[in-house]
């Protein structure tokens, strides 16, 4: 031990390891890279004829704590797209706002167009690529739903890395193992995806949404919906989980051998 | 061997590297709260700041005024959430004389979070910020470690929090009495010092109404039951 | 304007000895030469109007729009210099979005006002540059509601914050008016350009600070007064413009947009008929006023 | 347990003063745990023939065992003048990060656009490959984590494949299979294509056998052969799949096949 | 008991550390399941081996046998599975023996679970064990750590998750044998989707009170498609460098030589070693 006045009160070297003082580095290449510290879990989307139907918990975590309950992750854009985010809450925030003002700039010009949602996840995966390859990511995946040039339902996904993808049906975190088989049975392609009617489409997403509440250990069983057609968007945020199935835990004893 | 020379002291080579961070180390030693009541607001804190497992302050005050009725729970690192503080401090002077009116929370809480969000690698700082104002009311904002920001009908932060989830769950009511508010938050924060062993010494609380902002003050030696201030 | 400058008025930031610059009473006559603006502040809205005066028949209809969007929920528009008014707007637009940036909430239009009024204001104190030659007028909805901290998640106790002060009324409709000299005003109607006497005149009829004048109203009034105004002026074509900005229960939901075609062709209708019934002998002049037929298309 | 003694100043002789306070840190880099790239998976493929090319790819775009979409294509026309890309003459395929492809492709696109823009006939592919190569190694410290195969028409109408690494070296082939599946690909066509170890039988002993005569596939037997590699490749690599997107490029422009693979 | 022998561990650090890869194992990416109905269990598996992100084995057989009325499916690595599940087997059979009874479900799983957690884990074996005894019906799973769970429906390996979602959504209780075949192979054709750990057929095992009922390829939905062009070379196409010619009474001596007749092809199995 170290008796001088300087160690009083100080982490022990011996005990903690030496001091990280890296941090204070103000040289040499950006130290931007953080980790997700709040983060909401899987977000999950599935089209239909005329829409999409999209929907996530209401959950922010703090690494196993529930921390917050009232995180509404499903975001309105210009009244006519819908962000889903997973991931980082803070950096979700800043998106929020990014886009808000993208919203506002747009309303400059009274030309009449608006973004829809295709032009948003362009956007928005510009964004995120930029940011990686600055080594600052915004450490979020992402669902954007809406209709396209067309006017066809349109869905998407972008992540931390700048990845983009489209399918009939997608999902995020966890989602995307216990929610996209399910999703992928409804809609196996585009085709069946344009004839799904809205209450099928509806039915599958909440169905969903019970599975991950049942198998994802960062999930929550409130959750937000959002059905998006072209007469508009259908957000319901204070939604919660129907018909579960638990009854059967009665009919188990123990683990192996036991049988009272 | 030499004496590890990565460190950082200051002038009196104490106290600066209370904070510092150890690689896995958690230092979020402390035990915050901030409630809405019936009249406003209540910020609650205990008064512990240790290193380690040395108290090296045990009647901390970690309730910080940024404007008349605006105030802050800090937790984290002591000199990042001062640094912060003094900042929002002087900006929301600034903004009151500019504007000639008074900020809203919200206001603090952006202030505060834009600081939190764009500096979140080099900060440890976990916020709660917590304010009245005539047209708002009481309002209770929390900034975790990330920098995301949150409305909250009551908050709760610091290493203490996690032994009080469950209490403060249990026992919150909407709209109570200040009697009944701060029997809630020294309740939750009594709890709190008793099973974290970051915190611990006095409890302290501000209230903050349209009246202004009011102090509270509770000894352990008397069971946290007499007010002191 | 009795006095000439002698010499005092060659540079800006150069009083005379009685204690006027002239480089600034220069620029309000070329505001006082632009085609004439309004705003009308009314219980549940605002309304901006301008009487564009179609310098060439080249020119397409209903392009080159002269009241811009600021924020969402506020528009300006002025008289004078045209470019003049492109660089107050293009400020005003960067003013609203860094008040967004720092305060993470939409600027008040009294805020947008005093920035700008202090903008304007440095543009008297230096001999580089020149007063803009424009007379702005700022219209604005200022959520009536709570607004939250833009971005936030959560929401707070299901029933309301506690402690809020009762009886106080938040929010509602501004209307300024920014001169060249930076002096800025809030008014219940106000009046620039060409026409602004006549237009005051009008507008003071409507004993607007009584707050009883809806926006619907105000859109019809709007639209007559701009063309009572420009019948000082009759040689010259015009186009209306008009935008509005209701409350959040009204027709824009607290956004600042373009007064919808029918809505500002029944107002239009209207104003013509209320000109015809004030004196009969303008009503040969009918011809006279833009007719659709007449305008080149494009 | 020496580093609990180590403090001790009387060992180490003069120790910590207040004023040898270190007030900068040490310079040591931090390790930043972000890793910006990850793999996408997939493969393509390309046969160059008398006066046609052939680009394909498979649809599949994954992540760890996952599949992000059964439909992502990875050949795309470049340099043509409308949205649709209808009057292209040049193919690039990209396969490995696919966020990086699309940020190549993008580029390569606009630098061939401005080039038919400004001198008013489309580009060379022989240009193009050489511009491509200059892209990629731009950022050579910061590499596009791709394979890329450029294809077209050269200067007297024959099929032209230039293949890539991540950092811009590059080569004129004959065939080429990139991405996950290449090294189940590529020997299948050095003896389909190229007619790798295959000899004439009967036309001598041992080392005297000769070769089998090379001579240019027909279009039709090539959509064959990427057809069956492709195939092949599903079967035995389980990133590769879903869906095969082929594209044409001939005289009178570019033609687009898509056939559907297995999704297991 | 003398304990490990865990001297080449340190060898082994350090040739990784040089840059020597591990050996790679043939692992069964795999989805496994497990469903109990009326009166039995059934349990289904894909049949795809990886190694890496190369298919090793398109037909590989994932359902075990331990006893007549006790099977296993297997995930992890490959040469685990088959070497617990058959070790696990016979020491089964000989207890069976001994104590003249039929073996028991719980039996297998608690040898199983012994075995597998004395070796901490480094056996890769994650196994789903079924059958019905004289108790009645059995299901488990056996995680490579040693620990059991005891479910009405349960899913292992890389498509497990995916699997589950087909469970978690339309399992029910009481089903009928063939409600629960159909669920657990929908189960498996989940994970042969979405999972690129498995793929190709689906194997699924039913077992009852009166008999077991393996069904090796169950469901086929991913036949090879015709090839486009025939691959057959000319006699003559490989060049020959040199030839030598080893007669039969040669070869006689070292190893049994049996004269195939004429349709008759060669089986690994019958060349006999000679020794």
């Amino acid at each position: 031990m170290n008796h001088l006045p300087q160690a009083w009160g100080r982490p022990r070297d011996d005990v903690y390891g030496a001091y990280d003082s890296s941090y204070l580095q103000s040289h040499g290449p950006n130290q931007h890279t953080q980790q997700p510290i709040v983060t909401g879990t899987s977000v999950i989307a599935l089209k239909f004829q005329d829409g999409v139907v999209i929907a996530a918990d209401n959950l922010a975590s703090y690494g196993s704590l529930a921390r917050f309950t009232d995180v509404k992750r499903l975001r309105k854009f210009a009244g006519t797209s819908v962000v889903g985010f997973g991931g980082d809450v803070s950096d979700m925030q800043y998106l929020d706002r990014l886009l808000n003002s993208l919203d506002i700039e747009e309303a400059y010009s009274s030309s009449g167009h608006s973004l829809n949602a295709k032009n948003l996840h362009t956007y928005l995966s510009k964004v995120f690529y930029k940011r990686r390859s600055d080594f600052n990511p915004l450490w979020n995946q992402v669902l954007v739903v809406g209709l396209d040039d067309d006017k066809k339902p349109f869905l998407a996904s972008a992540d931390l890395l700048g990845t983009t993808f489209s399918a009939p049906s997608l999902a995020t975190g966890f989602g995307a193992h216990l929610a996209q088989p399910l999703l992928r049975k409804v809609a196996p392609d585009e085709e069946t995806a344009s004839k799904l009617s809205k209450e099928q489409a509806l039915a599958a997403v909440k169905e969903s949404m019970k599975v991950l509440f049942y198998r994802d250990a960062r999930s929550l069983d409130k959750y937000s919906i959002a059905i998006i057609t072209a007469d508009g968007i259908d957000l319901k945020e204070d939604e919660k989980l129907e018909n579960q199935s638990w009854a059967f835990a009665d009919q188990i004893r123990g683990y192996g051998t036991q049988v009272n | 061997m030499e004496f590890g020379t990565s460190g950082m002291l200051n002038e009196d080579g104490i106290h600066v590297d209370m904070d510092r961070l150890k690689k896995g180390e958690v230092n979020l030693g402390t035990s915050i709260m901030a409630i809405n009541f019936k009249d406003g607001v209540i910020l609650g804190a205990d008064s512990r700041t240790t290193t380690g497992a040395y108290i090296a302050n045990r009647v901390t005050d970690k309730l910080t005024q940024v404007h008349d009725t605006i105030w802050c729970c800090r937790s984290g690192s002591a000199a990042d959430t001062q640094a912060v503080a003094d900042i929002v401090h002087y900006q929301l002077g600034m903004y009151d004389i500019q504007n000639g009116r008074r900020p809203t929370t919200q206001t603090a809480a952006a202030m505060f979070q834009e600081l939190c969000y764009e500096n979140k690698d080099r900060l440890s700082a976990g916020l709660i910020i917590a304010g009245w104002d005539e047209r708002h009311g009481g309002q209770v904002y929390s900034i975790p470690l990330g920098g995301s920001l949150h409305k909250q009908s009551y908050a709760i932060g610091g290493s203490g929090s996690t032994y009080i989830y469950g209490y403060c769950d249990a026992n919150w009511k909407e709209g109570m009495d200040e009697e009944e508010a701060v029997n809630f938050v020294k309740g939750a924060l009594q709890e709190a010092i008793k099973w974290d062993g970051s915190s611990g010494g006095v409890i302290r609380m501000v209230v903050l109404t349209k009246k202004g902002a009011n102090r509270h003050l509770y000894l352990p030696d008397t069971q946290y039951s007499v007010r002191h201030q | 304007m009795t006095s000439i400058g002698t010499g005092y008025d060659l540079t800006n930031s150069v009083f005379s000895p009685d204690g006027r610059n002239f480089q600034v009473e220069y620029a309000v006559k070329a505001v006082e030469n632009g085609g004439t603006s309004i705003g009308i502040r009314c219980k549940d809205g605002v309304v901006l109007a301008v009487e564009k005066v179609i310098s060439s028949k080249l020119l397409k209809p209903g392009a080159n729009k002269r009241i811009a969007t600021i924020d969402r929920h506020m528009g300006a528009v002025s008289s004078g210099l045209v470019p003049d008014g492109r660089h107050f707007v293009s400020r005003a637009r960067d003013e609203a979005s860094s008040w967004r940036k720092v305060y993470k909430t939409p600027i008040t239009t009294a805020d947008l006002a005093s920035r700008m009024g202090g903008y304007l204001q440095a543009y008297t104190l230096y001999s580089s540059v020149r007063p803009f030659g424009i007379t702005a007028i700022v219209g604005g909805w200022d959520s009536e509601l709570e607004l939250p901290v833009d971005g936030q998640v959560g929401s707070g106790p299901s029933i309301g914050a506690g402690g809020k002060v009762e009886g106080k009324k938040y929010g509602g409709p501004g209307l300024y008016m920014i001169e060249p000299s930076g002096l800025y005003w809030g008014y219940y109607g106000a009046a620039t350009g060409k026409g602004r006497q006549t237009a005051k005149a009008e507008l003071e009829k409507l004993d607007l600070a009584a707050g009883k004048l809806s926006l619907e109203d105000g859109v019809k009034e709007a639209a007559r007064i701009i063309y009572v105004a420009h019948a000082d002026n009759k040689d010259k074509e015009f186009e209306l413009e008009m935008t509005w900005i209701s409350n959040l229960d009204g027709p824009t939901k607290g956004r600042h947009e373009e007064v919808p075609k029918e809505i500002l062709e029944e107002a239009e209708r209207l104003a013509k008929k209320a000109l015809e019934g004030d004196d009969d002998e303008e009503e040969t002049k009918e011809d006279d006023k833009p007719a659709e037929e007449d305008k080149m298309e494009e | 347990m020496a580093a609990m003694f180590s403090q001790n100043p009387l060992m180490n002789g003069p120790n910590y003063s207040f004023n040898q306070t270190p007030t900068t840190a040490a310079g040591d880099n931090k390790e930043h745990s972000f890793y910006p790239y990850t793999d996408n998976g997939g493969s393509t493929l390309a046969i160059s023939g008398v006066d046609f090319t052939i680009i394909a790819g498979d649809t599949r775009s994954t992540s760890g065992y996952n599949i992000n979409t059964r439909y992502a294509p990875k050949v795309f026309k470049i340099g043509g003048t409308t949205s649709s890309q209808e009057d292209a003459t040049l193919v690039l395929s990209v396969v490995g990060f696919a966020a990086d492809g699309e940020a190549l492709k993008e580029r390569l696109d606009a630098i061939v656009k401005m080039y038919r823009y400004q001198h008013g006939k489309p580009m060379s592919v022989k240009a193009c490959a050489q511009r491509l190569s200059t892209i990629l190694y731009g950022k050579r410290f910061f590499p596009y984590y791709v394979t890329a195969i450029l294809g077209g028409l050269d200067e007297e109408g024959k099929g032209a494949i230039y293949s890539y690494d991540p950092v811009g070296s590059y080569e004129r082939e004959q065939c080429r299979a990139a991405g996950a599946a290449a090294s189940l690909i590529m020997p299948f066509l050095d003896n389909q294509v190229n007619f790798k170890n295959q000899y004439m039988p009967g036309s001598g002993v041992g080392h005297a056998l000769q070769e089998r005569e090379k001579i240019p596939l027909p279009r039709s037997e090539v959509e064959d052969l990427v057809k069956d590699a492709f195939d092949s490749a599903v079967e035995r690599h389980i990133e590769v799949g879903d869906g095969l997107q082929m594209m044409i490029i001939t005289k009178d422009g570019i033609e687009e096949i898509y056939k559907p693979l297995k999704r297991d | 008991m003398p304990g490990f022998d865990f001297s080449n561990v340190n060898r082994n650090n350090a040739l990784h550390a040089r840059g020597v890869p591990l050996p790679k194992a043939t692992s069964t990416g795999t989805t496994i399941v497990g469903c109990i109905f009326e009166n039995g269990v059934v349990i289904a598996a894909d049949t795809r081996a990886t190694s890496g992100p190369i298919v090793a084995d398109k037909n590989c057989e994932k359902l075990h046998y331990i006893a007549p009325q006790i099977w296993c499916a297997g995930a992890g690595t490959a040469a685990d599975t088959e070497f617990t599940t058959s070790l696990i087997s016979s020491q089964l059979e000989l207890h069976s023996l001994s104590t003249g009874r039929k073996p028991r479900v719980v039996t297998c799983m608690t040898m199983l679970k012994q075995h597998l957690f004395r070796y901490q884990g480094h056996i890769g074996a994650y196994l789903v064990v079924a059958g019905v005894d004289p108790t009645g019906v059995g299901l488990f799973t056996v995680h490579a750590h040693g620990s059991t769970d005891k479910l009405p429906y349960v899913t292992m390996g890389s498509g497990s998750l995916a699997a589950m979602s087909v469970f978690e959504t339309q399992w029910k209780s009481k089903m009928t044998e063939q409600e629960a075949i159909d669920l657990a192979s929908n189960a498996i054709q989940a994970g042969i989707f979405n999972d690129l750990g498995s793929g190709s057929n689906v194997d699924v095992a039913v077992i009852t009170k009166d008999k077991t009922t393996l069904k090796r390829g169950y469901i086929k939905p991913n036949e090879r498609s015709k090839k486009q062009k025939s691959y057959v070379f000319k006699r003559g196409t490989t060049a020959v460098l040199n030839e030598k010619i080893i007669t039969r009474e040669e070869i006689s001596k070292y190893v049994t030589v049996h004269e195939l007749k004429g349709d008759e092809t060669a089986l690994g199995e019958k060349m006999d070693l000679d020794v």
